[in-house]
């Protein structure tokens, strides 16, 4: 990672010592860095959680085949599951809030910079803290989901499920620090004249899905608290000798678990509105409707969440009120696709990669919505709950969904983050291969599913009519590993070798594309005052605009902001030479998160059942957090 | 560019193609979902039937819309400059309105299906209970008093309502063929119901746990039998008694006395309450003796035979020829063996002297044993070989069973090393065993 | 989560920069994290709601319960005791927001004297915040004195987990006051600073607003 | 950077000393009050009993968070902040109560 340097040939004036090296990286407190902190450890990621399904898929090729053993499946999939969902779409999500956010509202930096590398700091350490245990065979194995009792000190007593109950309440500290974050910065640091309704529309997104995480991460971390305790300090939450309700932790974790699912699409969704009006060279269409339909589906994803227990026997006013509204949910979603449709629709097209995978995910995405809907209605659910076509489904939203739209979001901003193309023609490749890959891999699971075939199992008998399916999806899984494979080729060539970008590359409205690329550390020279939704189309191409409510900020304001109107800035010089305060660098962030991580492992030393050492680690890592805490709030910021 | 508008329809192709296919040739998908065997998954296919259409449409409205907007809208060099157009009320209502319809299609007849399926069960339903336990399905019909594992058998036109419990982590229950599953919750008693509908063939059907419950989930599987009610009476009748033509049948023949033949008819025994199974007496008498049916092996169709591979654990296998029922049976009910093959400290076989019962029993009831087709949950086909294997090895069959090594020199995964040659069993003792084993018809 | 909250403070460069609504960054956040609160709480209550009723063995709330000796236990809420705490706790908000009208006036007519004084009622604050936590301690080793533990009973269980999570919330509330005690004391806090007491006196109240709930809900309701 | 923009949120109204002490008091009196039910077995064993003390817990808590939190008088951004979740978080607790059976 350290070996990432901003490329210099973009600009005249090159990254100062001190914004290189190891230490630079862990002391960075620039929202850009940790953007791109967070956009490659996630990557690194997804090839974890990618080579984790290899496995899989090659066990599953062909019925009663030995490749890995039972209880080392039984591994690999949840960490699959807890890979891709924690430490994957979540975190690639964040490196574009990260990298995006500050850039599209006309700020110059998050409203806490600090709280933002503690977050990136926190996030990775917590990802090892879950992934490392693998090497050892100690992986969590009780599903994404935990189930209890599987999941507690009764069924589950090795270290396993230790790992990943401290785990996400790790990475849940990081994801609420963001949030708040993020919460403040959007509503606080847009510039002059960018109300709400000008926002763009990833932004908005980003917003929606901060009040997602806000609201549902301190359920998870309940839940969590419940598990823990009694797994360490032998509570009965979920003990069933003591009367323990195993719905209740069902309950609760699905509480969490749908508004999760759109925590991790929203952001996708908000990355293909920006990608295909760019292309289009038209405006969003129904832009309102778009940011509404936003906010419904955050709101609907708080209502639905015991569709995921239709089989627990709820009853059937329970069954009858959660089927329609998570029924309800494709009402705002469809609205969402059909306008993107019409975004397009009399635009004048272009396709480079970014518009291809967001147009696949139009076309995927809507085909895991429609076999969302049949999961909806209980009586046919629950011929299809666990099974494979319930993978089948969330692989199309997840993979065809937010996988396709975060790639999108990559080649669209590649050039903005390093100041080069990524080459087409590759990217072309990793397109179609992605595509065809994905489709052989998850289509044939619906047939699966329907055939009969449970999710969950490391071995299936011969002659159930799975066989051809399996080995369809399969083979797509190696074609997606080839495509995984093609992107990264590309990203890394690219960056050494792509062809230099200027400032606004794609011909795309919105502020981020009026600085320099890769943008300076201050982002803005001067803050731009915004007059509508796309301020760069209204300086370049205002007949884009020219139906757009139009009005311009207060004077007062603009005074205050010190505000320009909006206007590309080419001229890259120094923050002091501009006398534009910086945060300064620091360390104490990454030493809380690591006080945090010390803290936390102390309780695995005390299952292993050394109770002093325990102790010990567990006051130390907290003395440590709170004094490196209390030393980060009392140095100045800048 | 006419490649990327074939992909864009392969997967509908595929699905049109698929189902086609699946219509064709039924057999051929022994798991299918789509039957029509009992009411409760009439239900679930008329819905599937109505949503697969919906969104059939839906897709294809919008794969084509799609479609055509890319081939249409291309940037073409000097050609018009698009409209700018940036919303359109009329159309937002349309998009909106639209899928609310279609919504109300599949919202009504699901409401109605839900309360249909989940009324109470007719009175006179045949009852089981379904008692999942890590990894093995306990079957108890109280109406009988008949307690077994693995093998479920139900009678065609009657209806069947499942009460589902767990002795420990989550499990679901599931026949695909016959319909939806329900979840077996700790702390809770579950119900389903339906009635494998009278036109149906005697058959054998594949069911499976579906709920994630640890190491051997995959391995938690059960066999289903349809059969018709004639047969069904007979099948009960003699599980209830104990086993024929097994040593300990012929032993207490001569014992056999009214009053305990009386208590044996008794329509409405608890399964619990036939745990002191001293009480009950063999049927050695041909003319009052219920015939010994089961479903015959030579319907069951191949998907329904387990195709486990075996394990490379050694045997002899000449033994098995040779293998002594009675010998067998000492071993195993002997008190003095009972450090050696303690295995009615777990299982429980009516007419010997068990030392679990019913309702603590870690393993399944072996009284008939011997006329199963399958055990270890339908991982393996009941034959000499695998059951000595099994005896011998069993986790090395099933990742993570419960049920212990017992083979001299084996390396038992419980306690992470060997079995003593003293303490464990040798091949010879096993063969005795599976002969007895096999005798528990 | 607290720590994130806490995390926030000296954070935000608001001072010399533009923000969009005029509010202050940290006061924003801290409401963002109120509101995440809510939920959490939300939870920890209704996990204690579902297991009323529902514990195998005794001791309980509300009703009297014989144990396996035989000896009969009365109810083990002490209702006396803990309405006590409640007032206290209640008074605490009066203190802290006589606290903030202190630091925002400071200087200004009608607020000399002691009863004008900072310093005495963030002092006074975090000594009932103080008091709180010590009936609290009381409560809790006279219920394992009776044989209610963590470990009992799900009744132990989700009682101990709520109850103690509320308390670990006053005690960081109350470190928190000390802090600004102890910078009053050193600088003394001028209106200027008021932002900072009106930001922990959010939390502080939420706090209490958390307790008349549990009040009602834990103690009063059988 | 005009201060006046930097302290808008400071420039609202803010309740006075008076009015915190009448808030203490009422609160101090509903507290009693409910104390005061739950020794009043006739009153406890009656269906008023619940609804009373919701009833009391609701205006205790909207006092504080009118007055003491000042909600009444801030952006209305903090109120929307707040009552959202509020919201949601209550919906989820009726839920529960219903799922499992208490209400
Ligand atoms: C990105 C993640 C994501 C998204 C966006 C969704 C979206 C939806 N999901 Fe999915 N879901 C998951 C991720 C996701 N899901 C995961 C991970 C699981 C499994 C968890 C586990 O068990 O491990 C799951 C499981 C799951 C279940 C439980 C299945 C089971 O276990 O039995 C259900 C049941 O209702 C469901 C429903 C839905 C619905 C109705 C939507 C809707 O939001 C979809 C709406 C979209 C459309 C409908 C398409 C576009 C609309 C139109 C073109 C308009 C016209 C359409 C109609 C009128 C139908 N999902
Ligand atoms: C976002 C979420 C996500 C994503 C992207 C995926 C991606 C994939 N998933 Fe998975 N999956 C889940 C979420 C996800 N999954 C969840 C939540 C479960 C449930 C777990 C549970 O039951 O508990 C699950 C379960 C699951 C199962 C069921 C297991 C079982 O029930 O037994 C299977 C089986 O085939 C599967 C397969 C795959 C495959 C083949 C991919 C492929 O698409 C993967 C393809 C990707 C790669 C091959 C990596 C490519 C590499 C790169 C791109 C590297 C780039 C690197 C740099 C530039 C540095 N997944
Ligand atoms: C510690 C308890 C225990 C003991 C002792 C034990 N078993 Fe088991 N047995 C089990 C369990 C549990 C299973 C179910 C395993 C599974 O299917 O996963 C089982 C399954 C079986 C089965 C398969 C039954 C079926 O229908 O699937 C047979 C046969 C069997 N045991 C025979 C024996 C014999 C013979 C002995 C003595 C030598 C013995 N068992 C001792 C626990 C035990
Ligand atoms: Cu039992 Cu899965
Ligand atoms: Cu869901």
């Amino acid at each position: 990672m350290a070996s990432h340097a901003i490329p210099t040939h973009a600009s005249a004036a090159s990254p100062s010592s001190e914004q290189t090296g190891l230490w630079s990286w862990l002391t960075t407190v620039d929202h850009k860095r940790i953007g791109i902190l967070y956009l490659y450890t996630a990557l690194f990621y997804l090839l974890v959680g990618g080579l984790e399904a290899l496995l899989i898929r090659t066990q599953l090729a062909k019925p009663n085949l030995h490749v890995v053993s039972a209880e080392t499946y039984n591994q690999l999939f949840t960490m699959h599951g807890t890979t891709m969902v924690f430490l994957v779409v979540m975190p690639l999500s964040a490196a574009f809030f990260n990298y995006l956010i500050p850039l599209q509202i006309g700020a110059r930096d998050v409203a806490f910079p600090r709280l933002n590398a503690f977050s990136y700091w926190v996030y990775a350490l917590g990802g090892l803290f879950i992934t490392l245990p693998i090497f050892f065979g100690l992986a969590p194995n009780g599903g994404w989901f935990g189930y209890a009792p599987l999941s507690g000190p009764t069924y589950g007593g090795g270290f396993n499920m230790d790992f990943w109950v401290l785990g996400l309440q790790i990475l849940g500290i990081s994801s609420l620090a963001a949030a708040f974050n993020f919460i403040t910065t959007i509503i606080n640091l847009r510039a002059p004249g960018m109300t709400l309704m000008r926002m763009p529309m990833f932004t908005w997104m980003s917003f929606v899905v901060q009040f997602l995480i806000v609201l549902a991460f301190p359920v998870i971390t309940a839940a969590l608290f419940f598990l823990q305790f009694d797994r360490f300090f032998g509570t009965q939450f979920y003990e069933v000798s003591a009367g323990g309700d195993p719905l209740l932790w069902q309950h609760l974790f699905w509480v969490f678990g749908h508004p999760e699912v759109y925590i991790l699409i929203l952001p996708a969704f908000g990355l293909v509105s920006e990608v295909l009006p760019t292309h289009s060279r038209k405006p969003l269409f129904g832009y309102n409707v778009m940011a509404y339909s936003g906010i419904m589906i955050g709101f609907l994803g708080f209502g639905v969440w015991a569709h995921h227990m239709f089989a627990v026997g709820m009853g059937p006013v329970a069954d009858s009120i959660f089927s329609v509204a998570t029924m309800l949910i494709g009402i705002p979603t469809g609205v969402k696709i059909f306008n993107w449709i019409a975004t397009m629709y009399g635009g004048s097209l272009r396709f480079p990669t970014s518009m291809k995978f967001a147009i696949g995910l139009i076309a995927m995405f809507t085909i895991g919505g429609i076999s969302g809907v049949m999961h909806s209605s209980p009586p046919s659910d629950l011929q299809q709950t666990d099974t494979y076509f319930v993978v089948a489904h969330f692989h199309y939203v997840l993979y065809g969904g937010a996988i396709m739209g975060i790639f999108a979001g990559i080649y669209h901003y590649f050039p903005k983050i390093t100041g080069r193309f990524m080459s087409e023609k590759i990217g072309s490749w990793h397109f179609w291969l992605n595509f065809i890959g994905l489709n052989l891999t998850f289509f044939p699971m619906h047939f699966s599913g329907m055939l009969g075939m449970p999710r969950r199992i490391y071995t299936y008998d011969a002659g159930q009519g799975w066989d051809l399916f399996n080995l369809m999806s399969t083979t797509g899984t190696y074609m997606l590993m080839i495509a995984g494979l093609v992107f990264a080729y590309n990203f890394f060539s690219s960056r050494q070798r792509g062809a230099a970008a200027g400032n606004d590359p794609w011909g795309a409205p919105t502020l981020e594309w009026s600085i320099p690329s890769p943008p300076p550390e201050y982002n803005f020279a001067q803050i731009p005052e915004v007059a509508s939704r796309y301020p760069m189309w209204d300086l370049k191409a205002p007949d884009r605009t020219e139906g757009i409510a139009h009005s311009h900020a207060d004077a007062a304001t603009i005074a205050d902001a010190h505000a320009v109107p909006v206007h590309e800035e080419t001229e890259r010089r120094s923050a002091k030479e501009l006398g534009i305060p910086m945060p300064f660098p620091t360390i104490k962030p990454f030493m809380v998160a690591l006080g945090i991580l010390i803290l936390f492992s102390g309780l695995i030393v005390l299952h292993a059942g050394h109770f002093a050492l325990a102790m010990a680690t567990m006051l130390g890592g907290a003395a440590f957090m709170v004094g490196s805490l209390y030393a980060w709030l009392t140095s100045p910021l800048e | 560019m006419l490649k990327l508008h074939l992909r864009r329809f392969a997967p509908a192709a595929a699905l049109a193609v698929a189902l086609l296919v699946l219509a064709a040739c039924g057999g051929e998908y022994p798991n299918s979902t789509f039957s029509r065997h009992t009411e409760l998954n009439e239900g679930a296919v008329f819905l599937w039937d109505r949503m697969m259409l919906l969104g059939t449409i839906v897709f294809v409205i919008v794969e084509v819309l799609l479609v055509y907007t890319i081939f249409k809208f291309r940037r073409r060099e000097g050609g018009p400059g698009p409209r700018q157009i940036h919303g359109n009320a009329a159309l937002e209502i349309t998009w909106t309105a639209i899928p609310a319809l279609i919504l109300v299609f599949i919202a009504v007849p699901t409401v109605r299906t839900i309360f249909e399926n989940q009324r109470k069960a007719p009175a006179e339903a045949l009852q089981v209970e379904v008692i999942g336990h890590q990894w093995w399905w306990e079957f108890r019909y109280p109406q009988y008093g008949i307690v077994t594992a693995n093998e479920l058998y139900l009678p065609i036109g009657k209806t069947v309502n499942f009460s589902l419990q767990t002795r420990d982590v989550l499990h679901s229950f599931w026949v695909p063929q016959l319909g939806g599953k329900r979840d077996l919750i700790a702390n809770k008693v579950n119900h389903i119901w339906f009635t494998p509908s009278a036109s149906m063939e005697p058959t054998a059907l594949n069911g499976a746990c579906v709920e994630y419950c640890g190491a051997s989930h995959a391995n938690m599987r059960f066999r289903t039998f349809t059969v018709t009610p004639a047969e069904f009476e007979r099948w009960a009748a003699h599980q209830k008694t104990v086993a024929m033509g097994s040593p300990a049948a012929i032993a207490a023949a001569a014992a056999a006395d009214s009053a305990a033949k009386a208590a044996a008819k008794s329509p409405v025994v608890r399964a619990a309450s036939v745990v002191p199974a001293v009480a009950l007496a063999p049927h050695t008498d041909s003319s009052s003796a219920p015939e010994a049916w089961v479903f015959p092996a030579e319907k069951i169709a191949a998907y329904a035979w387990p195709q486990t591979p075996l394990p490379a654990t050694k045997f002899d296998e000449a033994l098995l020829a040779s293998g002594d029922a009675a010998t067998g049976r000492a071993l195993l009910t002997n008190p003095a063996n009972l450090g050696k093959a303690p295995c009615l400290t777990c299982h429980v076989i009516k007419g010997e002297t068990n030392y679990a019962s019913d309702d603590n029993a870690k393993g399944p009831n072996l009284t008939h044993v011997g006329s199963r087709h399958t055990f270890g949950a339908g991982l393996y086909r009941l034959d000499a070989k695998s059951l000595a294997l099994w005896i011998k090895n069993a986790p090395a069959m099933k990742p993570g069973s419960q049920m212990p090594t017992f083979g001299a020199g084996e390396y038992n995964p419980a306690i992470k090393a060997a079995v003593p040659a003293a303490a464990g069993l040798d091949d010879k003792q096993i063969a005795d065993i599976v002969a007895y084993l096999r005798s528990l018809k | 989560m607290a720590t994130a909250a806490a995390a926030g403070a000296h954070e935000a460069h608001e001072h010399a920069h533009y923000t969009t609504t005029g509010l202050n960054h940290r006061k924003i956040a801290m409401w963002a994290f109120i509101g995440s609160e809510c939920m959490l709480f939300g939870s920890l209550i209704s996990t204690y709601l579902v297991y009323k009723g529902r514990s195998v063995v005794g001791p309980f709330p509300h009703e009297a319960w014989t144990s396996p000796t035989g000896q009969v236990f009365k109810p083990i809420l002490n209702i006396p005791v803990t309405s006590a705490s409640t007032f206290v706790l209640l008074m605490s908000s009066l203190f802290m927001v006589l606290a903030l009208a202190a630091v925002e006036n400071k200087g200004k007519p009608g607020y000399e004297g002691l009863l004008g004084s900072s310093k005495f009622w963030l002092a006074a604050t975090a000594a009932a915040g103080a008091t709180f936590l010590g009936f609290q301690a009381y409560e809790f080793t006279s219920f394992v004195h009776e044989g209610l533990t963590i470990k009992t009973n799900l009744f132990g269980s989700s009682f101990f987990t709520l109850t103690g999570f509320h308390g670990t919330h006053v005690a960081v509330g109350v470190l928190w006051l000390m802090t600004m005690l102890f910078i009053d004391m050193k600088r003394g806090l001028q209106p200027k600073d008021a932002i900072n007491i009106d930001i922990m006196a959010l939390y502080w109240h939420f706090v209490d607003v958390v307790w008349i709930i549990i009040f009602a809900l834990v103690y009063l309701i059988k | 950077m005009s201060t006046d923009r930097v302290h808008a949120d400071h420039v609202h109204e803010h309740p006075t000393w008076k009015q915190y002490k009448w808030v203490a008091l009422w609160l101090f009196i509903i507290t009693v009050a409910e104390v005061w039910a739950y020794y009043i077995p006739a009153l406890v064993n009656s269906k008023a009993f619940v609804p009373s003390i919701l009833l009391m817990m609701v205006v205790k808590f909207t006092i504080v968070v009118m007055f003491y939190m000042h909600l009444k008088y801030d952006h209305h951004l903090f109120r929307k902040l707040f009552t959202g979740p509020l919201t949601i978080a209550g919906i989820t607790l009726v839920a529960f109560l219903f799922l499992f059976g208490k209400l």
